[in-house]
Parts: C-alpha cells; structure tokens; sequence
C-alpha cells in the first residue's frame, strides 16, 4: 500500500481542526461586534442638518435653556421640535441676514417647515414618555450627553433595550435632583450611591421592569 | 375619559387653520407632513403616492411580514418635521378631546371624540349629554371608521365625469334662477337638526312651491301614527325607566335599539343589581327574538299578526276602556293575565313598551295601558315632537314617487339616504327617478343612488363638518367637525346654502347665524360652553300632557299565513354601514353572523320545513323573489321568518359590496315590517356562513351561572357552590403579591344585553384589524373582546345568555410558563402583558388557553391603507404577521393615568382608569379598578356573592371575574 | 532509502496475532504495536496497554456540563433578569431539569468523542505503517504485528527472525 | 429484551462467510461501478417529492403559516403532528445502536447503522417543522440563549425551550454515534476504493483509521460510553416531546402517562419504519444473509411489546378519564370517539392496537411480505395517533363557545409529503456512498475457527 498522503499533513489535519474552533468563536465575535458597534446603534456619529443649527452655541454661549425650544418636555411624552416661530424669535432681529440662517427664514416665509434629521429614535413599539423621566429626576444628559458640547448632535447612547434596563433596574445610580434636571454640567456625586438611593425614596421611584411598562 | 381640552373647541376651524382645507392641499401643508411624520415615520411616502393605496381587506400583505415589528432600534434614518407655526392649545403627543354628536335616524347620541395630532382616533361617550352619559352603541364607536374609509366618495362628479363644486353651484343657481321652485324637491333622512329645519323653512319661503320630503328606511312612521291614533297629534314618548319596576314590552327592541337606547340600557340595568332592590321585573312578548326579550324574567314569542291580539289583551286586562269588550283567549292568555297583575301592582312604577315596528293600533294601545295604569308623568313623558316635521315618510315618498313618474318633478335634491336602494320595492323608485331631469344626490359614499344621479356630491362626514343634532328627549348638540373635509366633501347645510343663494355658505357661519339668537346669555361664552359641553343647555323639550283622543278599536283577527318579518341589520342598519369592516365583522349579538345577512326560522319551522343551516332558499312575495341562506335561530317565532334589511348592497364599497340578499326587493310601502303569503323554495344549494360561535349549548359545564333573587337570599353561597374554586392557599409556590396596584375587572352577566359596544369600542382602541369572511369562516377573528350566546331550556323557548369573553388576566396564566421566549409574562401590577415585539408565534399560549381569548395574526392583517393608517391609535402598537395578540386591560390607558399620577403625585382614584369596553358599554355592565383598594367598585363587585371566576376550578385564578346573572321571575309565572 | 520505522509482521488469524504479540511482549519488546480489522479481545493488553484515561474525562465533561445547564437557567431566571411567569417561582428547579440533563449528556458525548480521537492521535493521515505493501488488508482480513525500530531491543535481523518464528506469513520492513 | 427463548432456526449471519467476503460483498454496494437502476429509480422519486417540500416551505414563508389549516382554537396542526411523528421514527436508530449494545445483542450488528443512518434524517425531517411553525421565522433564533442587545433570554420554564436543547442534543449524539460507529468501515472503504479522488476522500473521512490495538481499546470505551450516554438520552428526548403536550392544560393533552407512553410509540414507530425500510433493501441489495428472518422475527417481537405498551397507554387514558370523572375529560374521551374526528381514533386504534396482534404468530412473522403490510399499517397508525392527541384535544376544550374544526391544505399535506421525500433522498445517497452494515462488526460474527497450536518457540540460534 502507498502513502495517500505526506507526513506534513498530520500537521495539517491537526491545525486545520483545531483552527476551526477559533474560526467559529472568531465569526461569533465578529457578528456581536458588529451588531453593537456605532454603524448599529448610531454612537458617536454626528447627523448632519439642514441647517448647521448648533446646540454648543446655543446652550453654552447664549446660554438657552432646553424647555425654550423642546416646550413639551415636561408636558407630554414627545420632548418637541421647535416650530420656525421660535428660531424667528431671536433671528428677526439677530443675524437676519446671515445666509446660513436662510433656510430658517425661507421657511418661515412659506410656512415649508425645516426637515431636520432625527437623532434619537426608537422602534415604533417602544412607547418612551420624556415628561416622566424628567419628573422623576433623570437629567437631559443622561441619555443624551454633554450637548452643549456637541455642534451637531450625536448618539452618546446605544438606546439598545440592555441600556435601558441599566437603569429601570438601578435608577439610583442614575437619578439628579429635580433642580438638576436641565443641567448639562451635572455629574454624579462621589458619593451618588448615597444620594440615589435617598432620591429614589424621596420621588417614590420604582424599578420598572415589566415589559408593559415600554411595550403595548 | 375627561374632556381633555377646555379651551380647544375650535382650533381646528377653517378660519383658524385656514390651510386646512381639503386633503390634497392638506397632504402638502407641513402641519400635515409633521402629523404623518410622528405617527408614521417611515410611511409619510405612502400617503402622497396614490399608487401606494392597498385594497381594503389585504389578506397576503407578505410585504409588511418583514417590516413592522422587528428586534431592535435603529439609527437614525428618517427627518422629523416641526410646525412652522405651532396651532394653539396643542401639546405634541398629547390626545385631545371635542364633544360633538352621533345621528341615527335623525336622532343624535353625544359623544367626545379623541384626537391625536389633528386625526381623530377614538370615540367616547359624552357624560354630559342625556342620551350617553358616557357610553355609546356599536354604531357610534365604528362611525370613525366611515371617515377614514377608503371608498368614500373623493369628487364631485357629473354623469360618471369628475367635476368641481363650483360648476355644481353654477350649474344648481343657473337652473333655479328666478324659480318660485316648481318640480323643485328635496328629499332628506329625518330631520332633527334646527338649524337644517330652519334653513328648509326659508328655502320654502323662497321657493313656496318646492316640497320637502323627509324618508328613513327604518322609520318611525307606525310610532308616530300610533300617537294619532290615540291622541290626534303626533306626540314624542320619553320613557323614564329607572322608576318603572315591572316593564312590559310589545316587541320592542328599546334597550338595544331606537331613540335614547343607551340611556335606557344603563336606567334599565341601574335596577337589575341586588344592591339596587327592589329589581325591576321584565315581561318580554317578542315576535322575533330581540336582545330586549332575551333579558326578560319572562318572555313569549308570538307570531307578528298576533300582536295586536295580545295588546288588546293586556288592554282589557287592566281596564282600558276602549278594550272593555275585549276576552282574551289565545294560548299565552294566562301568562298575558299574570303579567298584567303585576302591572296592575305597579300603578305608576310600571311600564309597557311598544317596538317602533309594531302596527299603530300597539302603539295607541300601549299609550291606553300607560294611561290606564297611571305611567303617563311617572315612567311615561311626552313631549312635543323631535322631529323638525313629523310627517307620514311612507305617504309623502309614495306621493313623490307619483310626482316624479308624472314628470312633474323637474330639480331633487337628495341629501344622504339612499333612497333607490332602501324604498320598497312596490314603489320602482329607480325608474321614476330617471324621469327626473336634474337630479343631485349628497352621500358619503358613490353607491346605488348616486349611481342613478347626474350629480353626485361627496359628502362631508359628521367627524368633518358643522351640524346640529337633537337627542330622543330634544336635547340639541353642535356637532363640531375633528379634522377639515378629507375629500372635499360638503354638509347638508352648505348644499342648501347654496340654493339659498345669499346669506353664509360656509358650515360654520351657518351654524353660528342660526344660534346667534337661540342662545342665551353672551353668545361666545354661550357658543363655547355649547361646543364645550357637546349639550346646549335648556333644549330638552318639557313635558307636556296631551289630550285623549282615541280614534281605534278592535280589529277582525287576520287569517294564519306564514309571515315574513323586516328588521334593520344588528350591525348595519339600513345597510348605511355595509362598507365598514368593523359592524361587517362585528357579531350579529343573537345568531353571531358576521358579513351577511341570513333568513331566520324557529327550529320547529325549520324542521317542518326540512331547512338545515346555510340551505340557500328561494323567499317569493308579491311578485318579488331573493335567494337567502337559512338559519335556525332558537326563540323565534313559529311560521315566520325574519330577514334582516341592509344586505345585498351593489354599489357599497370593496367590503360591502355583494354580500349577502337585498331584503328591500320583498318590501311592500304598505307592509314595511311584516307581510304575510311569503313563498319559500329549496334551491337545493347551500352557502357558508361565518359564524363565530359553533356551540349554542353550556354542555353542562355552565360558564354562565344563572340565580333568582329568592335562591339569592335563601343562600348566599348559592352562585359559588355552583362550581369548585380552590382556596388561595391550596399551593406549593410562594405568593406572588402586587404593592401599589393589582388591576382587576367584573363583568355584571345580569347587566349585559349582548350588545356589541364593547367589542366595537376595544377594536377602535387597540388598532384590532378587519380579517374578513374567508378568515371568519376559518376561525380566525381577532376581536379582543368577544361576546358569547348560549341558550339554556328548549329550543323554542331558551333562555338566552350573554357573556363577554376577554383575557382574564390569571394569576396563574397557563400561557405564560409555555412561552419560549417570554413574550407573555406578569406586570409588576398583575397584568397579563403580551409583548407583540417580542413574540416569535409558536402559538402555544393560545393552545393553553382555557379561554381561548388570544388571537393570532395567522396572515398580515393590519392594513397598511393610507387612510386607514390614520385612524390608528399611537399608543398601540400595530401587531405584524406572525404575532400573538390579545386583551391587556387597555394598558396603555393604565400607563397613562400612572404617569399622569405620579408628575402630580397624587394616586390613581378609582374609575380614573376606564378601558374602552367599560366605557363603551351602556348598560354598565363591567367594573375595572385596583383591587388592593377596598373600596374600589371592582373590589365591591368582586366581594359580592354572586362574584365567580370562570373555570376557575383550574386553578388560573382570574383576574376577571363574573357576577351571577340575576333573575327576578314572577313566583305565579315561575311555578307554570 | 529513509530510514526504517520497524518491522511488521503479517498472521492471518486473530488468535496468531495475539499470541504473537503476547509472545514479543514476553521477549521484552515494548515498542510494539498490532493491527486488526476488528477489536480482538485481549489483544491490547498483550502488547501491554492497559491504562484507559477516558471514563474520567467524560465524567468531568457531564459534570461541567451539568454545571453550566443549570447555572444558565438559574442566573437567566432569577439573577439577570426575575419576572413573574404565570405565578410560578423564579427558581422553578423542576422546570429545569430537563435542559440540565440535555446539556450534561451533550458535553459528556462531545468529550467521549474528542477525547478517544484526541488520546488515539487521530487524526493522523500519514502514519508509516501504511508504507507497508499488504497493510491495506489490515481494514479486510489480516492481522499485522509491528516492532518498531525504536524499542531498545531492536534489531533488524534479529526481530525479523523472531517475528517469523511467532508463525507469521510474511515479515517485512517498514519504512518510516 | 424481547428475545424470546425458542430455539434459532437460523444464525444471525449466513453460512460460509469469512472476514474477507463479508468485507467485499458489503463495501461492494458501495465501491460498484454501476448503480442498480432500481436506485435511480427510488431517488428520482424522493427527489421529485423533495421539490414539493422546497415549494410548500417558500409559500409558508412568504405568505405565512396562515396558509395551513390552522386557527383558533386549533393552533398546532400537521406541522407538530409530523414532528413528533418524525422524532418517533428517529427512536429507533439509537435504541438499536445503544440499548440494544448494552443489552449484548448480537442481531443488532446487521441492523444499527442502517438505523441510525435513518435517526439521523428523521430527525432533520423532524427538525425543520419547528421551525417553519412559527409566526416569525426569523427569529427563531430567540429560542436559543444567544446574548443579545436586547439583555434577554429564552423562558426556561417551556417545554419548547425543552425541546429545542433535547432534540438538538439528540441530533448532534446520533451523528457523532453514527460517525464514531463509520471510521472503522470508512478505513475499509480507503483501502478498497480503487478511484484515488474516491480513496482520498474515505481516507480524510476515516481520519487516518490503521486498526491499531491500542486505538481499538479506546474506541471500544467510547463507544460504550457513547451508547451509555445515549440510552437515556433517547428515553428523555420523546419524553420532552411528550412534555409539550402533558405539560399544557388542556383535556387530551394534561395526562402524567405521556411520557412513557411516547417513548414507547416512539420506538414501535421507529421499529416499524425500519422494518419498512428494511425488507424491500434486503432483498434489492441480496442482504438476506446479513438481514436474516431472526432480525425481522426479533424486530417483530419489539413491535408487539412496544405496540402492547402504547395499548395499554390508550386504556389507562380511558381509565383515568372514567376514574376522575372530570367533565373536561370525559367529553375529550367521548368526542374522540364519537366526535367529528371518530374515523381516525377508531382507525388509529385498528393500525396500531387490532393488527398488530398478527405479529404473535410465528407464521405471521415468517412471512415478510405480511410483515411489510403490517410495518406500514404501524407507521400510519402512529402518525394518526399524533393527530388526535393534537387536534381532538385542541379543538373542543373547556368553553363551548371557543370550539371549532380543523382541516389541512395543500401546503399541510405539501409540508408531509415533502418531508417523506427529504427523508428518502437522504435515505438514497446514504447507501449509495456509506456501508448501510457496518462491516468490522459484522467481522465479529464469523464463527472462529479453532485456535491454532501455538507456534513453536522460536530459539535465537537456529535460523531457516
């Protein structure tokens, strides 16, 4: 009887399964890896604007709180857009003629609104209310960052259901003073452990975690 | 459901929002994109691509299977679009709430009307206004459908070409000018509205020679000759039943049908509680079965021609002078004598009511009993007429039909009934109306009528125009328009405007010229609290006592023949809602028929006659034949058959058109609701019909518990011992409890008619899809809420019973530990959640359903129709093909109200929660609240002996629960 | 000419071939191996291989196995994320035996598997055995004794002699 | 077991055969040059009824399991039916292989590759329905505990969750049984292949197979323990299945015999589409030496006690229906035998109780022709049972008002048929490329001749 193959190939055959086992694990990193990175989820990817509107101007250097533009924050689940009128407001009179504010006058001219595009969105059956979470202590920059440092907006967050879990599951980790709320420079205390959990009790906070409470 | 809105009554006037005009302008307008954008992000497209439009039931939507519900969010990918300048009193996500009215034969139910973004979504009862307190009937909760409904009538056209409103004004005043209006002639529906009342008369003042013609194919023509029979003028009859104690019916269907039904439901039940004692006692004489007789203590059936017979009977009974002659001797005489002792017990606190179909001879009748026993004042008011002119419709449409066949009708101006398809057949009022040379019908719809017209104008849904509308005791509602016409349509008022020439030609003017002087007080404080309140004040009519003018006496009694009988549709009506999915779909309450119409025989008949169920027979009368499927209705009268009108329509839309028989074709002017001679042929084939319930009997095991008020009192324990509950510590795992809120729900069995409201008002809520008859048939329906009919006792003299089914919450769910992926687990609060987004559909949750209340998308059942889209509820999620749906106790409202508790920290009180079957329900027959609070009405409930769970024997320990339904039989009677 | 792997010698009966290994055991080879279409009973223990490792590694596959079953459930149903499912307790233990089980047996098969393969140096391709000319019927019908060139006692000739003696048909060199 | 203690009226093997033609006549079937027409034949069949599968599979995905007769109450059909039938049959293969070595049965040599090739594509038969049953497919993968973005995980509690671990478990042990069992038999095929593509790809397959003792002592314990493992195994896999149904509430389906009572049918199945399969091979292939009518005769009798146990299985349900004297329960007796669906319940009961009674006869069991019928007549029965223990039961249960009927279409019938026809082709190639008998086990049989007398001692001086 002949050799049907050469010695090399016991190496071979050898590696080649002990291989495999990495290959599969390597393709089982590789899809997780892809379904949490940015190109998933949106983080860290600035979204370009119609109109170059800056948030780090407007809060940081004018110094404009979030309720003057997203009016129904405490009022309603939809924080809200702010319609033409309210850019006009200060832009009658300031930089009226600045071209790159065009736009913002065409459409108040026509009543074309400005199409600006969504940042933060959620799937259609995921039922977000802004009003509670503010009422209950959960500041602006905690699910949407430092944007007063951000000239266009990005996604600081996943908004993958596991973040949201963190913390329904652990507000006190999480939870500002009511005052605090629309503070964008606001970090959590050394000792916020201490200072959660006092909140927590103090605005009667309860961990939801039913599916309902998101979902219907 | 709280007004929402105290200072929203009209942002969405014209004048205010004057870009909201018609769709197409409207679908271009920003305000219009930023609505569609927050509902629909990704669909906003569809809607401007006409071509995107899908037919009405889409039953192998595999192009949505994918879309809709999927695992996780995404990046952004679509703009969001503000207002340019933001309407008034408008909060983004925030509902609103306008009052406004429901018309049905001319006679208006209040209601509010939810709105969310400018898209009215959802209907309410007006608690204000005397006819709903707050609820609705099925007819009212599925109206919103009609608005959004893809087949309504989008443009004018002339002869079958698309035309403008204006060349139809031009074309109108050009042939009326300078007219005294000879051969001019208007033909409406019944006319409550002042304000169309008003307009009418200056017309005629106008045009002196014009006619006016009011017609309804359910009229109440015998109602209002009954009362000249007995009073020599047409008097409105207002029945106050929460004081009547016994109540004796003459085929009447009032607690399920006719004026002020809902009011009389919730006054009617309001005494059939234990709490409330002493009950009410019911005594039904039906000659078909009506839901009225199937809650009587005790009913009989008597063939129609009997009728009369037995009406004079009572009458002699209990001294009617006009029937002293009268010795009763037909075979229900003892139980006719029985009743009438308990009338006669009751002077003053009794009642005896006769069906708006019964002949005029029932009606003077009743009206001589209620006099005779002392009622009239007590339980019985009159009034003056509701109607803006009570004429005879069936003699002036006769007199019309002459007229036009004579020539001598040159313009008619038909303004929303359909009249060539709803007149009697004997009339042939198609052909005369060819005879017409100018002839413009108003309707929703393009259907059979309009078909016969040269003009055919579009017209506006009560969601979308101004109009006034007075309820069954006069009071008046400002009906307030929730979105601008979505296809150009027009009000009845506008069109008359328009013959009227000068003076205010815009709905809104109309209206406000009219109450500009009726109004008392301030007129916009007054105009504002009118719309505010939906009621203007001080316009129910006051009672009046007329005076006695007998002009009847007793009959010869007719010969034997088989008789067929007429009655409007349960869920369609005259035939007006045979494009609307939802009344299609929605259970006929007693032969649980859906999408057809079907002829009704007693089983005895049915035997006799060698008919089985589903046999296509051949029903011939007076020269007029239609083929109709049979079906055996137990509780029918023997020798007769019922036919139901509304059916059989040709030009009603994809979904009505072309199902089931034209019952008008066998309808005589002089014999609108019975006729005798009927010929029944074997056609020898068969025709499926879907029926969502294939079981009549309890097979023993009885799901609905059924006690008197005397085994009640003997023993309190008597309802529970009728099954075996385990003890809530008969187990091994450890307690599960709920801090804060444990949500519950009763449902009082002896306060449920059968009704419907319920199940059409969870469909509205929770965005429920039309599946249509092919699904039906397969038993694949996805009503929420069902409503299931057994009969117990004989065939031919059952006890009916009704029972609401929805998801009993179950504390320990069999669904939930079967579920591979969670997608149906417990709420911290108790609830029964089911996850849509996450459900894969094994469907092993309904197989472990006792109850049987989910409900599978087997196809992609919610309709991706652009319209249609807009009706759906925001705060419910649209459920895709391959999920398992079901009953959450309207989580999204518990939500809601537990947000809206905590940002003003106050608890949530009791009734605060209103789901949207208890809401709807007239007779208030469910109970929803907290249970871990005492004193909650569920709780209250739930503590009462007649309190059972249903199975409860397995152990599932439901959260809803059933009371007993409750009896309260004549001992004389009960002893026979 | 490489160099020689052994020298193999060729019977055409099991029991010859046991015998012959037990006797070149005897005779203090102990680099030595036989070859069987078949397991023969007895055989690997005359060339003096008794210790067998496997039992145990299966044992620890089941039990880790078992380990990682129950611990999932357990850490998934009460640990990472506790819900009520249908009044049932979050440990419901019984409810998780079955996967327990299933995922014990699972590991133990896999390590009964690889394990035989890994110890039996499988899988192997080349091996010089196969150098010699008739070692294709060792899968058919005849039994091969191998002393390999690398035990001790080896010696070409000598061992070609003694196998010969051990009544074999053929004796010949292995290449390595 | 179920030996019966008669006397053999023939071995387990022919007479005169010897390593080497046992060897040649089996590898032949494989390594011949030309295929059997009859072969082309079976395979274009399976083949064409494949297609069928592949056609009502993109429809149920396209347009949704809506396209099968299912509904409310009804919301398991055929899918499950087939699935669990499917599973059944894939019992039989490692009961033979595992049960049957532990028990030292000799017969079950001939026979345990063939059936376990035959576990294996019942299984991937049974598989599939799982899957396509669902509303969305595409996630099925939910089922498994994959971490995930979403931070959660499968309900341990279902038994869907059960199945998906115990029949997954059981695929991958059968194939590794299967495989451990082919190395032996695949070094045969190396060395006997002539075509070098051919030899190279035994060869990889046999992983470099040389039959060394020590190899052989360690092969033996693996398999042993791989038998070991499997045998419980088997009994838990139907006994999950089993729990799908004992563990809902609904009459029919909430009964504590279950799980014996499907391992039980599970094996007469197998037992039964083995035999099917079986006869008509034998007799193509001329196997009658290897298959003897001892193999049928021993496989019948399992059929008989198997077929005896799911009897008395179908009484004690009857028994504790009368005994409890639940309502719920007695209706779902009393509909299974009256009910819209009596035909198949009393059907049911002739296949799998009335005619296999034939099988006590010796006569009976002598007469393969009968025994194929009755073989057949066992499959259908089982496959009826499946049917009413899941349809009766659903389709009247505890409310009269949520009764209703079931009745399949063509994409039902389309998914059966199919499947039949994957299985087939598997079947088809199988034999056509691997030994359906495993070959160094059959080796073992060859009745030893005498042992030889020792060789003489060899002296190191004397040479020839």
């Amino acid at each position: 009887m002949t050799q049907l193959f050469h010695r090399s190939t016991n190496t071979l055959a050898r590696v080649t399964l002990f291989g495999a086992v990495f290959l599969v694990a390597g393709i089982g990193w590789g899809v997780s890896a892809l379904l949490t990175s940015p190109y998933a989820s949106g983080v860290g990817v600035p979204v370009e604007q119609p109109v170059p509107f800056s948030h780090k101007h407007h809060v940081a250097d004018v110094g404009l709180d979030c309720r003057y533009c997203h009016t129904s924050v405490e009022r309603s689940s939809f924080a809200g857009i702010p319609p033409t009128k309210t850019c006009m407001n200060c832009h009658a009179q300031l930089f009226t003629d600045a071209p790159m504010l065009e736009p913002v006058r065409a459409s108040y001219r026509t009543g074309k609104p400005i199409p600006w595009a969504r940042v933060h969105t959620l799937a259609d059956f995921v039922y977000f209310d802004h009003s509670i979470h503010v009422k209950q202590g959960i500041g602006c920059s905690t699910c949407h960052g430092r944007v007063d440092q951000m000239a266009l907006i990005w996604r600081v967050n996943t908004l993958f259901m596991e973040w949201c879990l963190e913390c329904h599951r652990h507000p006190e980790r999480f939870v500002r003073p009511r005052s605090e709320v629309f503070n964008m420079a606001w970090e959590p205390p050394a000792d916020q452990a201490v200072v959660g959990a006092k909140l927590v009790t103090e605005y009667k906070i309860q961990t939801q975690t039913s599916c309902s409470i998101c979902h219907r | 459901m709280s007004n929402g809105s105290d200072t929203a009554h009209e942002s969405l006037h014209p004048n205010r929002l004057g870009q909201w005009r018609s769709l197409d302008e409207l679908a271009g307008t920003p305000e219009f994109e930023a609505l569609l954008q927050r509902e629909f992000p990704e669909r906003a497209a569809e809607w401007l691509d006409p071509v995107g439009r899908r037919a009405f039931l889409q039953l192998m939507g595999a192009s949505l299977a994918l879309a809709g519900l999927t695992s996780c969010s995404s990046p952004p990918s679509h703009t969001i679009v503000p207002y340019a300048k933001a309407p008034e009193d408008l909060v983004p996500g925030k509902p609103l709430f306008y009052a406004t009215a429901f018309a049905q034969g001319g006679i208006g139910t209040g209601l509010l009307v939810e709105s969310h973004m400018g898209r009215p979504t959802k209907i309410e009862g007006n608690p204000q206004h005397p006819a709903s307190l707050g609820a609705t009937d099925a007819f009212a909760q599925a109206s919103i459908l009609s608005l959004y409904d893809p087949d309504r009538s989008q443009t004018v056209t002339n002869g079958g070409q698309i035309t403008t409103w204006k060349a139809f004004v031009a074309a109108l005043t050009s042939r009326l000018a300078g007219s005294s209006g000879a051969g001019l002639c208007i033909l409406t529906e019944t006319v409550t509205s002042p304000t169309l009342a008003w307009q009418i008369r200056q017309l005629m003042a106008k045009y002196p020679q014009a006619t006016w013609v009011q017609y309804d194919a359910i009229s109440r023509d015998a109602v209002r000759q009954g009362s000249r029979l007995a009073f020599g003028e047409v008097i409105n009859t207002v029945y106050r039943v929460e004081r009547a104690e016994v109540v004796v019916t003459l085929g009447a269907e009032f607690l399920a049908a006719g004026p002020g039904h809902v009011r009389y439901a919730r006054d009617f039940f309001a005494r059939r509680r234990v709490e409330a004692a002493p009950l009410n006692r019911l005594y039904a004489v039906d000659s078909t079965p009506t839901l009225t007789g199937a809650m009587a203590d005790h009913r009989v059936t008597v063939r129609q021609q009997d009728m009369e017979a037995i009406a004079w009977a009572f009458a002699g009974a209990l001294g009617v002078p006009e029937a002293a002659a009268i010795s009763a001797s037909m075979p229900q005489a003892a139980w006719v004598a029985a009743a009438a002792r308990d009338l006669k017990a009751h002077q003053g606190a009794s009642l005896v009511v006769p069906g708006d179909e019964q002949p005029p001879i029932v009606h003077a009748l009743a009206h001589a009993i209620n006099r005779a026993l002392g009622n009239v004042g007590q339980t019985v008011i009159y009034t003056d007429p509701i109607e803006a002119d009570p004429a005879d419709q069936m003699a002036s449409l006769t007199a019309l039909v002459a007229n036009m066949r004579a020539g001598q009708v040159q313009t008619l101006l038909i303004l929303g009934s359909n009249p060539v398809y709803t007149a009697p057949a004997d009339l042939r009022f198609a052909e005369a109306l060819d005879k017409v040379p100018f002839r413009v019908h108003l309707s929703l719809e393009a259907d059979e009528t309009s078909a016969r017209c040269q003009w055919h104008l579009p017209e506006a849904h009560y969601l979308e125009a101004w109009g006034d509308v007075r309820a069954y005791d006069g009071t008046t509602t400002i009906q307030q328009p929730l979105i601008a016409p979505l296809y150009d349509g027009h009000s009845a008022h506008e069109l008359l405007a328009v013959l009227q020439g000068d003076g205010p030609q815009d709905g809104y003017d109309i209206m406000r010229a009219y109450w500009q002087t009726r109004l008392s007080g301030e007129f916009e404080r007054a105009w504002r609290t009118a719309l505010h309140d939906g009621v203007v004040g001080g316009t129910a009519l006051p009672p009046k006592t007329p005076g006695w003018k007998p002009s009847f006496a007793p009959a010869a009694q007719p010969a034997q023949v088989f008789e067929i009988i007429f009655r409007p549709d349960p869920t369609i009506w005259d035939g007006r809602f045979a494009n609307n999915g939802w009344l299609q779909e929605l259970p006929k309450p007693l032969t649980k028929l859906t999408w057809d119409n079907a002829a009704l025989f007693s089983p005895a008949t049915a035997e006799r006659l060698g008919l089985q169920n589903e046999d296509v027979i051949e029903l011939a009368l007076g020269g007029h034949s239609v083929q109709a499927p049979v079906w055996i209705l137990p509780g029918h009268p023997p020798d007769s058959v019922t036919v139901h009108l509304g059916y059989g329509r040709t030009r009603a839309g994809r979904a009505g058109s072309g199902i089931g028989f034209n019952a008008y074709l066998l309808r005589k002017s002089t014999a609108l609701w019975s006729a005798g001679g009927v010929e029944i042929k074997k056609t020898g084939r068969a025709l499926q019909l879907a029926s969502t319930q294939h079981h009549q009997t309890m097979q023993g095991r009885n799901p609905v518990r059924v006690g008197t008020v005397e085994e009640l009192k003997k023993d309190p324990h008597v309802i529970a011992e009728m099954g075996e509950a385990p003890a809530k510590d008969e187990t091994l795992y450890p307690p599960v409890t709920n801090e804060g809120y444990r949500w519950g729900m009763a449902i009082d069995l002896g306060a449920c008619l059968g009704c419907g409201a319920c199940v059409a008002a969870c469909q509205a809520e929770n965005n429920s899809p039309v599946v249509g008859k092919e699904q039906v048939l397969l038993g694949r329906e996805m009503h929420w809420i069902r409503v299931d009919r057994y009969y117990a006792g004989g065939p031919d003299a059952p006890e009916t019973l009704h029972q609401p089914l929805l998801c009993q919450q179950c504390e320990n769910a069999p669904c939930e530990p079967v579920c591979p992926v969670g997608a149906t687990v417990h709420s911290q609060e108790g609830l029964n959640d089911m996850v849509y987004n996450r459900c894969v559909g094994t469907r092993y949750c309904s197989n472990n359903c006792p109850y049987k209340v989910r409900h599978f998308n087997f196809l992609q059942y919610s309709s991706d129709q652009p319209t249609l889209r807009l009706l759906n509820n925001p705060n419910v999620t649209v459920r895709s093909r391959g999920v398992m749906e079901k009953c959450t106790y309207c989580v999204q409202r518990i939500n809601a109200a537990r947000i809206r508790s905590k940002e003003d920290g106050q608890p949530i009180k009791d009734g605060e929660v209103v789901t949207a079957c208890q809401g709807a329900c007239p007779s208030q027959a469910i109970a929803f609240g907290n249970l871990n609070d005492p004193v909650s009405k569920v709780s209250k409930w739930q503590a009462s002996a007649r309190n059972y769970g249903l199975l409860a024997e397995l152990n599932t320990r439901p959260r809803t629960t059933y009371l007993a339904r409750l009896r309260n039989p004549n001992p004389e009677l009960e002893k026979a | 000419m490489a160099t020689l792997h052994g020298v193999m010698a060729e019977f055409d009966a099991p029991e010859t071939l046991v015998h012959a290994a037990d006797q070149a055991y005897r005779a203090g080879y102990r680099n030595l191996d036989a070859y069987s279409p078949f397991p023969i009973e007895g055989l690997s223990e005359a060339i003096g291989f008794h210790t067998n490792r496997l039992p145990l590694l299966v044992l620890g596959g089941g039990l880790c196995g078992a380990f990682v079953g129950f611990g999932l459930q357990y850490w998934v149903s009460v640990i990472n994320y506790p819900i009520n499912v249908g009044g049932k307790p979050l440990n419901s233990w019984p409810a998780f035996i079955p996967v327990t089980f299933e995922v014990t047996i699972l590991l133990a098969a896999i390590t009964a598997v690889l394990g035989m393969l890994a110890l039996n140096g499988l899988p192997m391709p080349y091996h010089p055995v196969f150098n010699a000319p008739r070692f294709a019927l060792a899968t058919r019908d005849r039994f091969f004794l191998c002393i390999e060139a690398s035990d001790p006692l080896f010696d070409r000739s000598t061992t070609r002699e003694f196998l010969k003696g051990l009544g074999a048909k053929e004796v010949v060199d292995v290449d390595d | 077991m179920t030996t019966t203690a008669t006397p053999e009226p023939s071995p387990v093997i022919g007479p005169g055969y010897n390593y080497g033609s046992i060897t040649d006549k089996i590898s032949l079937i494989v390594l011949t040059g030309n295929t059997p027409l009859s072969w082309f034949a079976g395979f274009a069949v399976s083949f064409a009824m494949l297609q069928l599968l592949q056609l009502a599979v993109v429809w149920t995905l396209l347009f949704g399991v809506g396209t099968w007769g299912i509904n409310i109450p009804v919301g398991w059909g055929f899918a499950i039916v087939n699935f669990v039938w499917w599973i059944g049959i894939g019992h039989a293969g490692t009961l033979i292989s595992a049960i049957l070595l532990l028990f030292r049965q000799q017969w079950r040599t001939s026979i345990n590759r063939f059936a376990e090739a035959m576990t294996l594509f019942a299984v991937s038969c049974a598989g599939l329905f799982p899957l396509i049953h669902m509303g969305r497919p595409w996630f099925g993968y939910w089922l498994f505990p994959i971490p995930n973005t979403m931070g959660i995980w499968p309900q341990f509690r279902s038994p869907l969750v059960w199945d998906v671990f115990a029949v997954s478990t059981y695929a991958t042990v059968s194939l590794l049984f299967w495989y451990v069992g082919l190395i032996p038999d695949l070094g045969t095929l190396r060395d006997r292949a002539r075509h070098r593509l051919t030899k190279i790809a035994y060869a990889m397959l046999a992983l470099g197979w040389r039959g060394s003792a020590r190899h052989w002592h360690r092969y033996e314990t693996a398999y042993l323990l791989l038998a070991g493992l499997a045998t419980p195994l088997v009994i838990s896999v139907h006994s999950v299945v089993s729990f799908d149904f004992a563990a809902g509430i609904i009459p029919g389906w909430h009964t504590t015999i279950f799980p014996p009572y499907f391992v039980a049918g599970a094996i007469y199945s197998g037992f039964a589409m083995v035999l099917t399969l079986m006869i008509p091979l034998r007799w193509l292939y001329r196997l009658e030496d290897f298959i003897t009518t001892r193999h049928l005769r021993y496989m019948a009798n399992v059929m008989l006690a198997t077929g005896l146990i799911v009897g008395y299985g179908y009484v004690m349900e009857a028994f504790t229906v009368w005994y409890s004297g639940n309502p719920y329960e007695s209706y779902m007796l009393l509909n299974r035998l009256t009910g819209p669906y009596a035909p198949a319940y009393w059907a049911l009961l002739l296949c799998n109780l009335v005619i296999p009674q034939l099988l006590w006869s010796d006569r009976v069991k002598a007469c393969v022709p009968l025994l194929f019928g009755i073989s057949l007549v066992v499959n259908v029965g089982m496959w009826l049972e499946r049917f009413i223990i899941v349809i009766t039961s659903l389709h009247r249960d505890f409310l009269p008002s949520s009764w209703g009927m079931y009745s399949p279409t063509w994409v039902d019938w389309g998914l059966y048929i199919g499947t039949l026809g994957l299985f087939l082709t598997l079947l088809f190639l199988f034999i056509r490329v691997l030994p359906m008998i495993s070959i160094f086990e059959m080796r073992t049989l060859v009745p030893t001749a005498p042992a030889p007398a020792p060789a003489p001692q060899p002296t190191p001086a004397a040479g020839d």
